[in-house]
């Protein structure tokens, strides 16, 4: 289990396939990437990215541990970004291996929907016109409702 | 007790951490002896709905004791990933 | 949308980023990626896959395109490969972008399921003391009756 | 038309593929007739819940007519991803 809160950059791309390759041939892999939009015409110049140092870890590593408890999982793979980032960049990203893709799918799934309203992250969109925080959407509350 | 505001809690009250002696019993009673401090303490902690509490950094509730508690956070909800 | 039935391996991590890169940073990636199993003591050797070809890019085809018309979707790729893998490679990916991750989730998880019962694909494992045919399970196919 | 079988029902069968002239009117008649032809498709074809077959490169059922039909193939369940 590895998790990272880090203001630089990761390989997406690394990070799976060196993820991949450590499993030992578990045979499912998930990936879950969230990159910040970059509609044409939105206005939107960066997006910044608050969050609570010591808190964070400890947070996104009980929800990863808490995954290890309910699936049959080889590995978890969090990383999470904070600063001012671009967009188009990636923000984050969970991996899960598990020998059936049902365990390695529920998996992801559940990492982001805890790390979504349980991690001390607050995201600020910048554009043209001012600033703004985002604000947490009644669904996202609502997703933890399945687990 | 160091006293932490993260996201608009943070810009609101205009600073990020400060240390404060206080003998408030609950997390609530410290709302309210903050709420009496200033007008920008009062607006950030308007609606205690729109906020979150960590007590030493674990979500917490309002009504959560503070005896021998070393760190409160206040923030809005999270919106990671 | 993109869909490739090859014997030649795919470089996982590259097409993970690549995928990502060129969806405008839609918000959400998720990728699946099945691999050869690799458990220490089983004898495994390698995995042969054997496939139909013409139907079988037409069934991954018209599944990715059901996708697309299920979910809100930026883009589909689906690789799979035939002939013979060794313990640890990788076997085929799909990925998908959306603006939100629970799009990006179900039309992956509804891509896998279709994939695995409906795409004419058929494993062999050859094992030190004998090759065998991998039987369907029962479960791969009740999985569809969620969609 | 051409008769495709893969995986262990080509196996069984010894072949991959044949050109079949045939006037069975549905894939059940077509299944009959190879399956008196020679043991090794009579054994291929004893238990039909255990085999799909694709008419024309579509999934389709035992009981699907073949006229006009060109290729028709017939494997066990698919095991992919």
């Amino acid at each position: 289990m590895r998790v990272a809160v880090q203001e630089a950059p990761f390989d997406l791309g690394a990070e799976v396939a060196g993820f991949a390759d450590g499993c030992g041939g578990m045979g499912a892999v998930v990936s879950f990437t969230g990159i910040v939009r970059d509609r044409p015409g939105s206005g939107l110049q960066a997006m910044e990215i608050e969050h609570y140092p010591g808190m964070t870890e400890a947070a996104l590593t009980r929800i990863a541990q808490e995954a290890q408890a309910r699936w049959s999982l080889g590995d978890v793979l969090v990383i999470h970004r904070f600063g001012r980032l671009a967009p188009g960049e990636t923000i984050m990203m969970v991996a899960t291996a598990a020998r059936h893709r049902k365990d390695a799918f529920e998996a992801a799934e559940y990492l982001m929907d805890y790390l979504k309203s349980r991690a001390p992250f607050w995201k600020k969109e910048i554009a043209r016109d001012g600033a703004e925080w985002v604000a947490a959407r009644d669904e996202d509350e609502a997703a933890l409702d399945r687990w | 007790m160091d006293v932490l505001y993260f996201a608009w809690v943070r810009e609101r009250i205009g600073l990020p951490k400060e240390r404060i002696d206080s003998d408030a019993a609950t997390v609530a009673d410290l709302v309210d002896e903050l709420r009496a401090r200033e007008d920008r303490y009062a607006a950030a902690f308007a609606d205690l709905t729109a906020l979150r509490v960590a007590v030493d950094q674990q979500l917490s509730d309002f009504d959560a004791p503070l005896s021998g508690v070393r760190e409160v956070a206040f923030f809005p909800p999270m919106t990671g990933g």
